[in-house]
Parts: C-alpha cells; sequence; structure tokens
C-alpha cells in the first residue's frame, strides 16, 4: 500500500499529456507548454503519440467524425490515463448545442477526469486544471480510467448508438 | 505491379505532431517518394454555415470568430462588413481606425505563430517558444481592451464595442517596440539556421501561373513574386489611408512564403505606427438597429478581406423577412491551399519533407471544414 | 466595370463597390466563365443557395479580377429536385474541391467531376444534405440521441415540474 | 594475445562491472536532465527540476503495459539495453578494475551497435509504419555515421600504434592528468573534429535525429513504446549516451578516472546539446551527404597526415 502510495506521488511529479487539437481549445495549449506559463516546470510534457501519454486533453468541441478518433488514441493509451476536456463544448455542447455533426457530451463516451469550462478557457485555467489533476493524481483519486473497465457496456453502447454496430470493423483513416 | 509491391500508404493525422490541426492526409508512398496526395478534411465540421441560419444577425458576430481560431478578428471584420453593407449601416471613422488596427495586431500574432509552427516542422524550436512568449504579450493587449484573449467579439455592425481604454495606445506601442527589437533574433534563427534553410529551399516551388490557377492567395502567393494583397488590390477600412508594402519574392518555395510571413510582421507593425497616429476622434459605434429581432433588407454581398492565410471572405444572403441571415457562406483560403495545392504540388516530394511543405503552406484546418 | 464584363447582355446589379452581380441562365454559365477567365484569373468560391419557395437552387460562382480589385458573381439558378449542373472544373481548376463541397452538402450533381461522390467533410452521412433549407437539425439530434446531452432534457423536465410547483 | 586464464574472479571486479552500468545510467539520466534544463533557458522558461527524467522512468516502470507486439518486442528491448552496458565493460577508467585489459577497440566498435539493433529489432516488430520508417532511417543513419567515426578512431589506432584502449588512454595521460598537451585532439586534430561532427551522429542529436523525429514520423522509432518499453528505451538512452560520451573522451580528451570521464562527457554533451537546441534537422538524404561529404573527407585527411608524417 505504501509503495503505491510512493508510485502515486512519483508520478504525479511527471505527467506526460497529449493534445489531440480536436478543437478551438488548442489554441491556449501551445501559449500554456511555451514561455509564458511553462507548464514543464511541473514535469508535464506534451508527447506525441498516446503509447507514451498519461493526459488525455481534449482541446475544444468534438464532432463525430473526431470522435472516433479520439475514442481509439483513448484506448491505445496504457493505464493508468487521465482525461481532461477543456472548454464547454466537451461538457454541453456549449455554442454548437444544435450542430448536426458535434456530440453534446464527452462522458456518454469516454469518462473524463476533470473539465475546464469557459469558451475559451485561459491558459491559466488550463494550468490549474493540471496542477489540480496533479494533486488528485498524488492522492490516488483520479481513477476515470478503471470506470471505463467496469462500464464498459455502458460507453459501448452509446458509441455503437453513435457510430453503428461494427464501426470498430470498418474504421480507416 | 511495381504499385502493388513497393507502395504502401501512410496517414499523416488527424493526431500527429507534423500536421497542423486536426487534418489528415492519406499519402500512398513508393519507397521515399510520394506518389499520390488525399486530403481528408471533416474533422472539425460543426456546419457553421446551418448555425449561422439559425442564429440573429447579432448572435452571429459571436459565432463567427470560432471559424478560424489563429486570427478570429478577420471572421468579424469580414462579416460585419458584409452585414453593413447589406444594411447600409456608416461606420465612424475612428470605428474603421481601429478596427483596423486590431487587425493588424491579430496579424502580427498569426504570424508569430506560424513562423514558429514552421520552425517547428524542422526542429528549430526557439522560434516557437520565443514567438509565443511575444504573441501573449499582444494577447494581453487584447484582453484589456477587449476581455477575451483569443475570440474577441468586439466588432459588431456599426462599429466596435467600445472606445480605446486610457492609455492603451501607448502602451501597444511599447509592446509593438519589444516586438520590433526582437525580430532580429527571429531572423537569425530561421533564415541564417543552414538545416533549416537548406529544407525549405526550392521545396515546393509555385510559379504565379500556376498559384493564381490553383486560387492560392494571401502570402503563398506573393511568395510566387505577384503582388497582389486585398489590402491594396481591393481596398477596405483604413488600408487606403496607410503607406506600406506589399512584400514579395520571387522564388515561390518554402522559404520566400516564410520570408513573406515574417516581412509583413515589419510591415503590420508599420501600419499600426500609422494608424496610432493618425487615429481620429469621435464616436465608435453607429447603432441604428435592434439588438434582437433586427431584420436586414434583403440582398446578397460578397465582402473579401487579406487574412495571415490568404483570402478570407463571406457570402451573405438575406431575405429581407427572417431574422436571421438566409444563407452564411464562409470562403476560407484552406480550402484552395490544403487539398488543391497539397494534391498537386506535393506529388514527387519526400515523405520527410511533406510536413515541412504543409506547414510552409500554412493550412488552418476550421475555416475549410466550417 | 471591366470591358468584357460590360459587354455581357444579362441582368446586371452593383452590390457594393467594384462588385457586380450577373443573373445567367443555367446553360450559358460555361461560355460566360470562359469569356471572363482571361481577366478574371481568379475563383474566389462557388456555393448554393436554397431557395426552397421557389423551387430552385442559387449556384453562385465567385470570379475575381486580381489586377483591378473588381469582383464578379456569377448567379445561376437550376430546379431544385434532381438537381444537376455541368463540372467546370476545366475552367477553374479550384471548382475540383467547391464542386464536391456543393455536392455533399446540397447534393447537387456536377456531371463531369467524378471526385464529388469521394465524401468530403461528412463521414457515416444518412439524411438529407445537411444544407438544405428544410433539414432539421434539431429532429436530426432526437433521432440520434447520442449527439444530444441527455441533461438538457432531464433539466427541462425538472424546471417543468417545479414552474408547476 | 589474451590470456582468458589471467582472469581472475575478483569481488572487486565484478563489484564494479555491477557498478558501471548503474553509474552510467544514473548520469545519462542528469545530462538528460541538465539537457531539458538547458533548452529551457534558451527557450526563455524555466525548466524542470534536475531530477525530472528519474521521475518519469520511475513512472513510466508503474504504468500497466496493456500491449506486447510478441517476444522479439520483448527481447528487442533487453538486447538495447546490454549493448551499452557490455560497450561500458570495456572502456578503460583509471583505478575501476573492469574488463577493459581484455577487448580492444574493435571489440567496443562492435558492442556499439548492439544497443541501437536491439532497440531497432523491437521497433520494427511494432505495428506502427512510422515505427519502421524510424527504424529504416535509423540503421541509414548508423551507415552514416560509422564510417567517419571509425576514420577518426583509424587516425588514433595509427597514431597510437596500438588497438588497446588501456594503452592509448594510458599514452594521453603520459603527460599528466591535466596536460592536453598528449590529447588525441591535440595530436590528431582534424580526425578528431570529424569524429567530434560523427558523435552528433552516433548521440542521434540534431541535425542528425530523423530516427525520431516528432514532425516527420510521429516519434519514429519510439511511435510504439509505451509504458515500461518507453521506460526501458529510456534507460537504453541514458547509458548508451554515457557510454558513447565516454568513450569520445577516453579516445580524444584523455580519459581519466571515472568522475573526470563523467566531467569530459558533460563538457562534450553541454555543447552537442546547444547544437541540438539551436539546430534544424536535416532529411535524411542531406545528413547522409554532409556526414558523407565532410567529417569522412577531414577523417582522411587525418588519417592520411598521421600515416604519411
Amino acid at each position: 500500500m505504501e509503495w503505491a502510495r510512493l508510485i502515486d506521488k512519483v508520478t504525479s511529479k511527471s505527467l506526460w499529456m497529449m493534445m489531440y487539437c480536436t478543437g478551438c481549445g488548442a489554441i491556449e495549449m501551445p501559449p500554456t507548454v511555451t514561455s509564458r506559463w511553462d507548464v514543464e516546470r511541473f514535469g508535464i510534457m506534451p508527447m506525441a503519440t498516446p503509447r507514451q501519454a498519461d493526459i488525455f486533453l481534449i482541446t475544444g468541441y468534438l464532432t463525430k467524425k473526431t470522435l472516433k478518433r479520439v475514442i481509439y488514441v483513448y484506448e491505445q493509451m496504457p493505464e493508468p490515463k487521465y482525461v481532461i476536456a477543456h472548454g464547454s463544448c466537451p461538457i454541453d455542447g456549449g455554442i454548437y448545442y444544435d450542430s448536426y455533426n458535434t456530440i453534446n457530451r464527452l462522458d456518454l463516451f469516454i469518462p473524463v477526469d476533470l473539465y475546464i469550462q469557459g469558451c475559451m478557457p485561459r491558459a491559466e485555467a488550463v494550468m490549474d486544471a493540471l496542477l489540480k489533476l496533479r494533486e488528485m493524481v498524488e492522492k490516488g483519486e483520479a481513477n476515470a480510467w478503471q470506470k471505463y473497465h467496469e462500464n464498459f457496456e455502458y460507453y459501448d453502447k452509446n458509441q455503437k448508438a453513435l457510430f453503428g454496430e461494427n464501426w470498430r470493423a470498418v474504421m480507416t483513416l | 505491379m511495381r504499385e502493388e509491391l513497393y507502395s504502401y500508404d501512410l496517414h499523416m493525422g488527424p493526431q500527429h505532431a507534423g500536421i497542423h490541426g486536426n487534418f489528415a492526409y492519406k499519402l500512398k508512398v513508393d519507397g521515399e517518394k510520394i506518389v499520390e496526395v488525399k486530403a481528408v478534411p471533416g474533422y472539425l465540421h460543426r456546419g457553421f454555415e446551418k448555425l449561422m441560419e439559425r442564429r440573429q444577425w447579432l448572435n452571429n458576430v459571436a459565432l463567427v470568430p470560432r471559424i478560424c481560431v489563429p486570427e478570429p478578428d478577420v471572421n468579424e471584420a469580414a462579416y460585419c462588413m458584409a452585414v453593413e453593407q447589406l444594411a447600409n449601416i456608416e461606420v465612424p471613422p475612428r470605428a474603421v481606425y481601429i478596427r483596423t488596427i486590431i487587425l493588424e495586431l491579430a496579424r502580427i500574432t498569426s504570424y508569430l505563430m506560424m513562423l514558429g509552427g514552421a520552425a517547428a516542422a524542422t526542429g528549430v524550436y526557439p522560434v516557437m517558444y520565443w514567438g509565443m512568449g511575444q504573441r501573449d504579450l499582444l494577447l494581453d493587449l487584447f484582453e484589456e481592451l477587449t476581455g477575451a484573449r483569443i475570440y474577441h467579439i468586439f466588432m459588431i455592425p456599426g462599429g466596435v464595442r467600445r472606445d480605446l481604454p486610457q492609455g492603451w495606445i501607448d502602451k501597444m506601442l511599447r509592446v509593438l517596440d519589444a516586438i520590433e527589437k526582437h525580430i532580429p533574433d527571429y531572423y537569425n534563427m530561421f533564415f541564417e539556421n543552414e538545416a533549416l534553410v537548406r529544407r525549405m529551399k526550392g521545396l515546393v516551388k509555385i510559379t504565379p501561373e500556376q498559384a493564381v490557377e490553383m486560387g492560392i492567395t494571401g502570402p503563398n502567393l506573393r511568395a510566387t513574386g505577384v503582388p497582389y494583397d486585398l489590402r491594396k488590390v481591393d481596398p477596405y477600412l483604413a488600408y487606403p489611408e496607410v503607406d506600406f508594402e506589399v512584400v514579395t519574392h520571387t522564388d515561390g518555395d518554402a522559404l520566400a512564403r516564410n520570408w513573406v510571413r515574417f516581412m509583413e510582421v515589419g510591415q503590420s507593425i508599420q501600419i499600426i505606427r500609422q494608424l496610432a497616429d493618425k487615429l481620429p476622434k469621435g464616436a465608435v459605434l453607429n447603432k441604428p438597429y435592434p439588438a434582437i429581432n433586427w431584420k436586414v433588407p434583403a440582398g446578397s454581398v460578397f465582402v473579401h478581406v487579406e487574412s495571415t492565410k490568404g483570402e478570407y471572405g463571406y457570402y451573405i444572403v438575406s431575405d429581407g423577412q427572417s431574422i436571421a441571415p438566409y444563407r452564411a457562406y464562409v470562403r476560407g483560403p484552406s480550402t484552395t491551399h490544403a487539398v488543391i495545392a497539397v494534391e498537386k504540388l506535393c506529388v514527387g516530394l519526400e515523405y520527410a519533407d511533406f510536413p515541412v511543405a504543409e506547414s510552409s503552406l500554412q493550412i488552418c484546418p476550421p475555416d475549410l471544414d466550417k | 466595370m471591366n470591358d468584357t464584363l460590360s459587354s455581357l447582355n444579362y441582368e446586371k446589379r452593383e452590390l457594393r463597390a467594384r462588385q457586380w452581380e450577373v443573373l445567367v441562365p443555367a446553360e450559358q454559365v460555361e461560355g460566360v466563365l470562359s469569356l471572363l477567365k482571361p481577366q478574371f484569373r481568379h475563383l474566389m468560391f462557388l456555393t448554393c443557395v436554397d431557395w426552397i419557395e421557389q423551387g430552385e437552387f442559387e449556384l453562385v460562382y465567385g470570379l475575381f479580377d486580381w489586377d483591378r480589385g473588381e469582383s464578379v458573381l456569377i448567379k445561376t439558378r437550376i430546379p431544385r429536385d434532381n438537381p444537376k449542373f455541368k463540372s467546370l472544373r476545366h475552367i477553374y481548376l479550384p471548382l475540383e474541391v467547391y464542386e464536391r463541397e456543393v455536392h455533399e452538402m446540397f447534393g447537387v450533381v456536377f456531371e463531369g467531376n467524378d471526385r464529388q461522390y469521394e465524401p468530403y467533410v461528412l463521414e457515416d452521412w444518412d439524411d438529407i444534405p445537411p444544407l438544405r433549407k428544410d433539414f432539421d437539425p434539431e429532429k436530426y439530434i432526437e433521432t440520434h440521441p447520442a449527439l444530444a446531452n441527455p441533461l438538457h432534457d432531464e433539466l427541462i423536465l425538472e424546471l417543468r415540474e417545479g414552474e408547476q410547483l | 594475445m589474451i590470456n582468458l586464464n589471467n582472469f581472475q574472479i575478483n569481488v572487486w571486479a565484478a563489484l564494479s562491472l555491477l557498478f558501471l552500468p548503474i553509474y552510467g545510467t544514473a548520469i545519462g539520466l542528469l545530462f538528460m536532465g541538465i539537457f531539458r534544463r538547458l533548452s529551457a533557458r534558451i527557450h526563455q522558461r524555466y525548466g524542470p527540476p534536475l531530477w525530472q527524467p528519474y521521475a518519469d522512468v520511475i513512472k513510466l516502470f508503474s504504468k500497466k503495459s496493456n500491449f506486447s507486439h510478441g517476444w522479439v518486442y520483448d527481447l528487442g528491448v533487453i538486447m538495447g539495453l546490454a549493448g551499452p552496458a557490455l560497450m561500458l565493460w570495456f572502456i578503460p577508467f583509471n583505478g575501476l578494475p573492469n574488463m577493459a585489459p581484455y577487448g580492444d577497440l574493435i571489440v567496443i566498435l562492435y558492442t556499439m551497435v548492439i544497443g541501437p539493433l536491439g532497440m531497432a529489432l523491437a521497433a520494427a516488430v511494432g505495428a506502427s509504419p512510422w515505427g519502421v520508417l524510424g527504424v529504416a532511417r535509423a540503421l541509414g543513419m548508423m551507415f552514416g555515421y560509422e564510417l567517419p567515426f571509425m576514420l577518426a578512431v583509424l587516425a588514433v589506432v595509427a597514431k597510437a600504434g596500438t588497438l588497446r584502449l588501456t594503452e592509448i588512454a594510458a599514452m594521453q595521460q603520459s603527460a599528466g592528468l591535466w596536460n592536453p598537451s598528449n590529447w588525441f585532439y591535440a595530436l590528431v586534430p582534424v580526425a578528431a573534429v570529424a569524429g567530434h561532427i560523427a558523435l552528433q551522429g552516433v548521440m542521434g542529436e540534431k541535425p542528425f535525429d530523423q530516427a525520431i523525429a516528432p514532425h516527420e514520423i510521429g516519434t519514429g522509432i519510439m511511435t510504439e513504446f509505451g509504458g515500461k518499453y518507453l521506460g526501458m528505451m529510456f534507460l537504453f538512452a541514458a547509458l548508451n549516451l554515457f557510454a558513447e560520451l565516454a568513450l569520445f573522451s577516453v579516445l580524444f580528451l584523455g580519459g581519466g578516472p571515472l568522475w573526470l570521464v563523467t566531467l569530459k562527457a558533460l563538457f562534450l554533451y553541454v555543447i552537442a546539446s546547444l547544437v541540438d537546441i539551436t539546430y534544424g534537422r536535416f532529411r535524411p538524404d542531406q545528413a547522409f551527404a554532409l556526414l558523407w561529404k565532410w567529417p569522412t573527407v577531414l577523417a582522411l585527411i587525418g588519417l592520411m597526415i598521421v600515416l604519411f608524417s
């Protein structure tokens, strides 16, 4: 038990994130990682491939087409993994609530650890969320990824309702 | 036969460090050479044009900046100008000047980001880090002026929402001085960098005829040597009253495109200084219309402006009876750049050069997907 | 006004400074575009307007003259049921992609453009083309409940119950 | 001739053999921390603390790996780690009993290849095309930098008249540990400069980091690595980094006791990092052309000077 706590503590000091540029929010990511806010001070670093990432940052609205890839990317990430949804759109659709091509709630499809509300959230808000996630990881509270195992039927049902029964088999680029 | 045996598919994007934004290319590669490029757009399709038909004329002002994130103000400007044209609203001269200043500031922020992205594609990260740091100075200015860092929603039909705060102009000029001081650093890191110059020299060379034929606009067009800039050719706002040069380069390759972008930062600073000097006094908003249930007279108009990526335009149709636009079409510059130009010009490149070529064209997928 | 443009015998209207619209019958659009091409070298856009009450689609070709800064919108009407038009991508190269877009968003068939059947921005689309006026996104969301936010409905129900109380 | 009968199992030697790879890895990770800090300062930001790479590695090993690509994938990673460890055993450090007296330069130059080959093996069986492209580039680059590096080493061998690294090190220290007049950097400067340029390729730093170019091929050979595998990759990178720098220090900068070699390696690494941070990445063919042109010609000239003087 003590060992797990120690690992949690170290993990919280080194979180690599994958910024899938799904929407507008991606524009506030560069200031967060570059000179002004420099999130690397806290050991949080952008990574290019899902295999190497701990945090999955969903930066904005999700169209149907993107959501498929997001689910794929999420499933490729090694566990434990944390999802931060950025902006109003993944929470309730935001300004695109009545669009025919964007989804209104992200947590119907994959579990989310933290939401950053706002359109668009400032870089400080992103920093705040990352530090909050760091705290959660340190205390062992960021467990949303376990939900994906426990409630996979629920998520799978929603995914199939949107993309069709055998979407995984037929997906290409 | 050879194709079957030796060629393979590479999927660039949508989650790939070399692709700017949520966009994908399907490459067919034979050894190292690209034999076929297919653009796969649509990851950012929100149905903007449908949404705009469902919002009122003024509500749309809050919607349009979201079409292009790196430089949202061109959307506001073009949309407001189109609506003003339809409703025949006179804009006070002070508002015209303030709009022009905002557009030019946004141009600098966008260029700083683009140069960083182009440099990062070849592994030169300092340009990106410095540029982002400097861009934030400008975003702070925007924040003081409009209350938002990215989506300002400051221009509305008839002018701008409010007057400049006390001392804002001086602060802005100081920020411009600070940026100008760093321009040699960018130059040395970018255009004196042996590896970067060697990669970009001669890459995706476009001739002026090809460029016009393919509908390429903006810095990508000017890099081929033709001085076509909408600010001069089809002037709008306060551009006829300021003095600036249209930056051109004759090479038409990736380096030339980035060079044009880089030199335009300096021109933008000059334009803003002139505007700040000449800034007229008076009202900033002429609002002869109700905030809700406003019916714009019937008609249609196309208004285009010069953005950092190219020609940005709004084609707005009003039927005169409904409280929303009957049809709004957004002409984004990336449609021709990302699909036509890349699919036609990037065949025959090495796949290693593809991200560099793509970043030199500066594609912004949201304005293509809409 | 440009000489070639003023020589055209169609209905013309000035939309704003240096911009005109020209209403051209559908079968003569090809000739007009080829005539204007040498001067209006830049095709700004092609789009479509759904005039549902008249039962017509209006195709709008935006052309621009780089040297004079003049623009002209060539407008033509085609019937709304079974909309067909000739692909003009041999005149302006960018039409290849614009026709693709109009085909997907309005269902106009451009004969001669083989690329229009490739999916453009939509994926697995299962309804009428979305930019037509009779397409209702709210109804679409209702029939695809995974797109909607289930909390919205619950909240609205709660509010209504609260009102009754 | 090496007489294996002389090899006595010695507690100290065994301990030092165990100690060297651990030390090399630890120092390599520290170097990575220094690199990240240095690049942050050039980027005008604070950067992570120096111990950041250690936390990264611990975290990576604590991750659950939800994938594997078969036994070649698992074995390749271990083989990769074994390469630089073996190499470090054959590099002489003053007063440290290891296997240096029993091997010569040829052995070391062969062990240099094992590590990258193991990693390439693992990456190649991964399903990602980017990984395979990265492997192709990494092996290609190997051909690029091996030639000038070998030629530079050959110049040293010709000058020293021996293949034994212990003798080469002793020869350089004959004028004193701190006196650089006998270092091969001073004795065969032309070849040494060529070797130094090739070292940039050996370490995979820009402009020769084609194998992991993130903007071109994802992150190349690392695309499919995650969790524990990436942790192994990190350890390999750290150990390999230290081993290569130590080899270069012993060959051209006089060698010495372990701490002195570490300092020299740090000096070399800071120079390499500064180039890496501010320089761009060449295309593979450009990098080839560069490596086979300037450093190779320089090394050949250096070799000629040694042979005909």
